[in-house]
């Protein structure tokens, strides 16, 4: 049996999240399969951001009183957390943000001044590499920095199965390359980068790397110091944090020749009306009182993932994917968007029905509880790709169990059979 | 009582099936091409008039069973009639779509599109029913049918 | 006796704020004096965010299921209820930020933008107007923009008082000026601007107007319709609301020319692997997956505040102001930094004491239970007008009473007692 | 216990009422001007090397009385140190002001600073006592004394 194989006890995880006791249409009780696009959070999450508004409210850094210190400790602790949590030898090089979205768009922002002493300067000649299977977050900013300086934007093929086709690694990767951002593991096909090569070639060309790791740190053990990149973003809300937080690390010295992004309060050294310097990171790239309840909140969601294990958490993905390859690929008028093994891939899975658009397969999904995601899901230039305009998508996590594999199975039938019943399909 | 049933009714899923008016027609007074962000569903629209000042629209598209029904119904319900009349159409029918179920829509005006009076209940679910609808707003606007 | 003249019931107030009832050093009950900074949470706002969690957790705009219905509805309920809370005609022009920061910077970056179809592009020769009170986060992004674009940056002056000094307005505000942004209150003084006066001069040289807001909306009624602005930038953690979510509103036409700032998903129209289309506000300025628990809270803030009454919290901070400012200009070696009287003036106090400094000051009212802050408030170029390296800076709310203020000046007698007996001051 | 009195000890009053080497020498090896930027205050901090390569410091300020008497007790501190024992007394100084209230700092090293430790219970102040230290770091780093 499967299920002795499962490396949770997903059940008494189950109650840790207040939302997946609630019930949904019809009473029927949630199947929640759409943490690729948000996390559900524990009680211990919920109750870490509140007891910060009862407790230690106070604009951190500024404050000569007691709260202030309070809440000062508080957020420069989650620093500390997350950095040990992804292996940042330095706290100073991790820097909050509100979503992988905005620390992706600093960098793009930053690369793109040209101060002499910047660790990076783009013009035109130059070449950024992105590739099919990024989420709109790490392509956009890249596309409308390529345009801003005149450099050109490549990019690494989506293969039939959804992975990066590194076939062409040496031409895509030469030395006009600058930066190199590419996603950790798609949220569409859950396939999972083979980036040590991407790191290699694109160290042997001196560009700078980024790691889009917004499906990867909330889903197995990251190490940025074995992984080797220069930058890495991603997202609390769906780490089982709080929304409104996101994060970016890098490595301290690229931080130093790092133009500021935005600029306000808190990250200064001097200012005059005329001209003002910046402090060093994390303060620089942090202007403005930040999400202090936020922090509190990450730094609890770190604490809970890391009481189950990420090598746990990982270990437990890899075996729904595996029940869940086999499951779904016996369904027939099924495709699935992505690869067809558990090889390096995650916990993803997105699909199409024969004859029934996918609006209208979440639709019936939704019908028996089950949450999923359809549409382009911010991957629009790999829908077209694949020549289709959406898929369905369900993604687990941590909560998810077998049986939620049997009910979206019974789920897809059904809809089969709703809508083949009326004639389409 | 939301259910499936409601929602995708028999008369909605006919159309899906058996559009109307689909294929665009070659000479249009205003062309448009709209598209549903959030899904990637899209709708090409083609507007004539003929010499009595009457519509006539024929489309193409991909999408999901409401958004094609739906823009089947709606090129059906609007053949024949004055710009000032099916701007009223597509009036009452936004009304019905943002009434979240609490407005059925009148079938003296509304015809076939009464069927889609359940999808008001799918907040999601609006932007894909009047997705043909503003593509006509649209078309008459560039027309300048209305203003 | 001027406690009947208080708007509000204080001790029930309190009650309402969880963090208010705590105790600080050597188990002293908190008179918290730092709102100016980051005000207090109510319990409504507290539970209105962990209810989210509980029980509505999903991405807004995203899942076709019903969890991801009532999050969107919940998220764009709050758009709603701020733009009915300022005034706005257009929920629309109601765009969520993670922080006025934020709001400030879009602004300033989206101006830089020469897309030939923008509301505004600036270049050499044009002009920027600001003033010696700003924040730093109405400051700095505008002398980046124009150190970007090659415009000028101009200042109106602050008269001894603290005030805007409006004297130059016509040379200041001339036909070069493209952008006019202007502190609504002072942070550090109080003072309320003389808008009206501003505005219309930034009409009739057709430029664009920008209110820094922070500490005005969470003050008193502020009317977007009425005030004729194009542009307001505010924080939701000083109205009472949570951390980590900040607003911008706008005019939609203005809205409608303006290139967007952040790049990512939901905030497009189409994307291909080389370019992109940009919706329409807000979701233009949305890019990603949003503070949803943040808007949730937020919403909770506006209704609290609208239950108070906006109104009756200004006339209660008027009252407190008319004390204050007799109680604090009765202790000698006081130098108050900041408007004499109750005039367009807000309940912010910034003051300096002969002989201690300020960050000596505000330690001695730590350790009686007084948080203030200390320093320069981020606006260091006000600092150095009036020839001083910070302030001590008492700011008061809707839950400080009259006895707060005499738990102030009282701790004030005792900082100078402290020093003096041990020979400073 | 945590009060007022254990923070702000008569002698680093004394030192902020009179402090020592205070005025800035002319033929300084290094000259560093370093800012607290969450507060403004600010050391001007000059380095003076003589013949047997012991140290010198001579300095100007503004700021609270624990970051102008840390400056002053760290000015008579080092004066005659080799650049070694200097390094030496600021690492150990700053070690007792990251230890939060926990060390308390050796008096035979550290002489008066030792009056400083209370500091360490204070996070938003320990950048206050730090100040002249680090800028003397600093000072020793540009004349290439340490690296
Ligand atoms: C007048 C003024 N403007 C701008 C800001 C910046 O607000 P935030 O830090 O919330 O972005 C503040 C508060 O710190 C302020 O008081
Ligand atoms: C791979 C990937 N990158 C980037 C993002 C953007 O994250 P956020 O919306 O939290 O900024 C997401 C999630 O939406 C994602 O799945």
């Amino acid at each position: 049996m499967i299920s002795d194989s499962m490396a949770l006890d997903v059940a008494k995880i189950k109650r840790d999240f207040p939302l997946l006791s609630r019930t949904v249409r019809h009473e029927l009780p949630l199947v929640y399969l759409d943490s690729g696009a948000t996390s559900q959070k524990p009680l211990a999450v919920i109750d870490a951001e509140s007891n910060f508004y009862r407790n230690h409210n106070s604009a951190v850094h500024r404050g000569a009183h007691l709260i202030a210190e309070e809440a000062t400790d508080i957020y420069e602790g989650a620093r500390a957390k997350i950095a040990h949590f992804i292996g940042a030898d330095d706290v100073d090089e991790v820097i909050f943000t509100k979503s992988a979205t905005e620390s992706l768009n600093l960098l793009a922002y930053s690369f793109g001044q040209s101060e002499s002493s910047s660790a990076i300067s783009l013009k035109l000649g130059d070449s950024i590499v992105v590739s099919e299977l990024e989420h709109h977050a790490n392509l956009i900013p890249w596309q409308e920095l390529a345009k801003r300086t005149g450099a050109s934007l490549r990019w690494f093929p989506s293969t039939e199965d959804g992975r990066l086709d590194l076939s062409g690694l040496e031409q895509i990767i030469d030395v006009s390359t600058k930066v190199v951002a590419i996603t950790h593991q798609s949220n569409v096909t859950g396939a999972i980068s083979p980036v040590s090569k991407i790191l290699e070639r694109a160290r042997n060309v001196g560009a700078i790397t980024v790691l889009d790791a917004c499906q990867s740190v909330p889903h197995f053990p990251t190490d940025v110091k074995t992984l080797g990149v220069d930058f890495i973003a991603f997202s609390g809300h769906k780490m089982v944090g709080p929304t409104g937080i996101g994060l970016l690390w890098g490595r301290k010295e690229l931080f130093e020749r790092l133009s500021p992004f935005l600029f306000g309060g808190s990250m200064v050294t001097s200012v005059s009306m005329t001209e003002a310097t910046y402090a060093t990171a994390p303060r620089r790239f942090e202007a403005g009182v930040p999400n202090m309840a936020g922090a509190a909140g990450l730094s609890a969601a770190v604490d809970y993932l890391e009481s189950i294990g990420m090598e746990s958490i990982h270990n437990h993905e890899l075996a729904l994917t595996e029940y869940a390859l086999t499951q779904l690929q016996a369904i027939s008028g099924l495709t699935l968007i992505g690869p067809k093994n558990s090889v390096d891939r995650g916990a993803v899975f997105s699909f199409t029905l024969d004859g029934i658009h996918p609006h209208d397969v979440g639709q019936a999904l939704d019908d028996r509880g089950i949450a999923v995601r359809t549409g382009h899901h911010c991957a629009w230039p790999l829908m077209k790709k694949f020549g289709i305009t959406g898929t369905t998508r369900a993604t687990f996590y941590l909560y998810n169990s077998l049986e939620d594999v049997d009910r979206l199975v019974e789920g897809i039938h059904h809809t089969q059979d709703f809508f083949g019943a009326r004639g389409i399909s | 009582m939301i259910n499936l049933e409601s929602l995708y009714q028999e008369l909605i899923l006919d159309h899906y099936k058996n559009p109307l008016n689909k294929g665009l027609s070659k000479n249009p007074i205003a062309s448009v091409h709209h598209v549903n962000p959030s899904c990637g569903d899209e709708v090409d629209l083609n507007l004539e008039l003929d010499g009595e000042m009457k519509l006539g629209v024929t489309w193409d598209g991909i999408g999901c069973s409401i958004s094609q029904a739906s823009t089947s119904v709606l090129s059906d319900l609007v053949k024949g009639k004055s710009s000032s009349e099916a701007l009223g159409i597509i009036e009452a029918f936004s009304e019905v779509m943002s009434s979240k179920g609490s407005i059925s829509g009148d079938p003296e005006l509304l015809g076939d599109a009464v069927a889609f009076a359940g999808v008001s209940k799918y907040p999601a679910r609006i932007k894909c029913a009047l997705l043909g609808w503003m593509a006509l707003k649209d078309a008459m606007l560039q027309a300048k049918l209305i203003d």
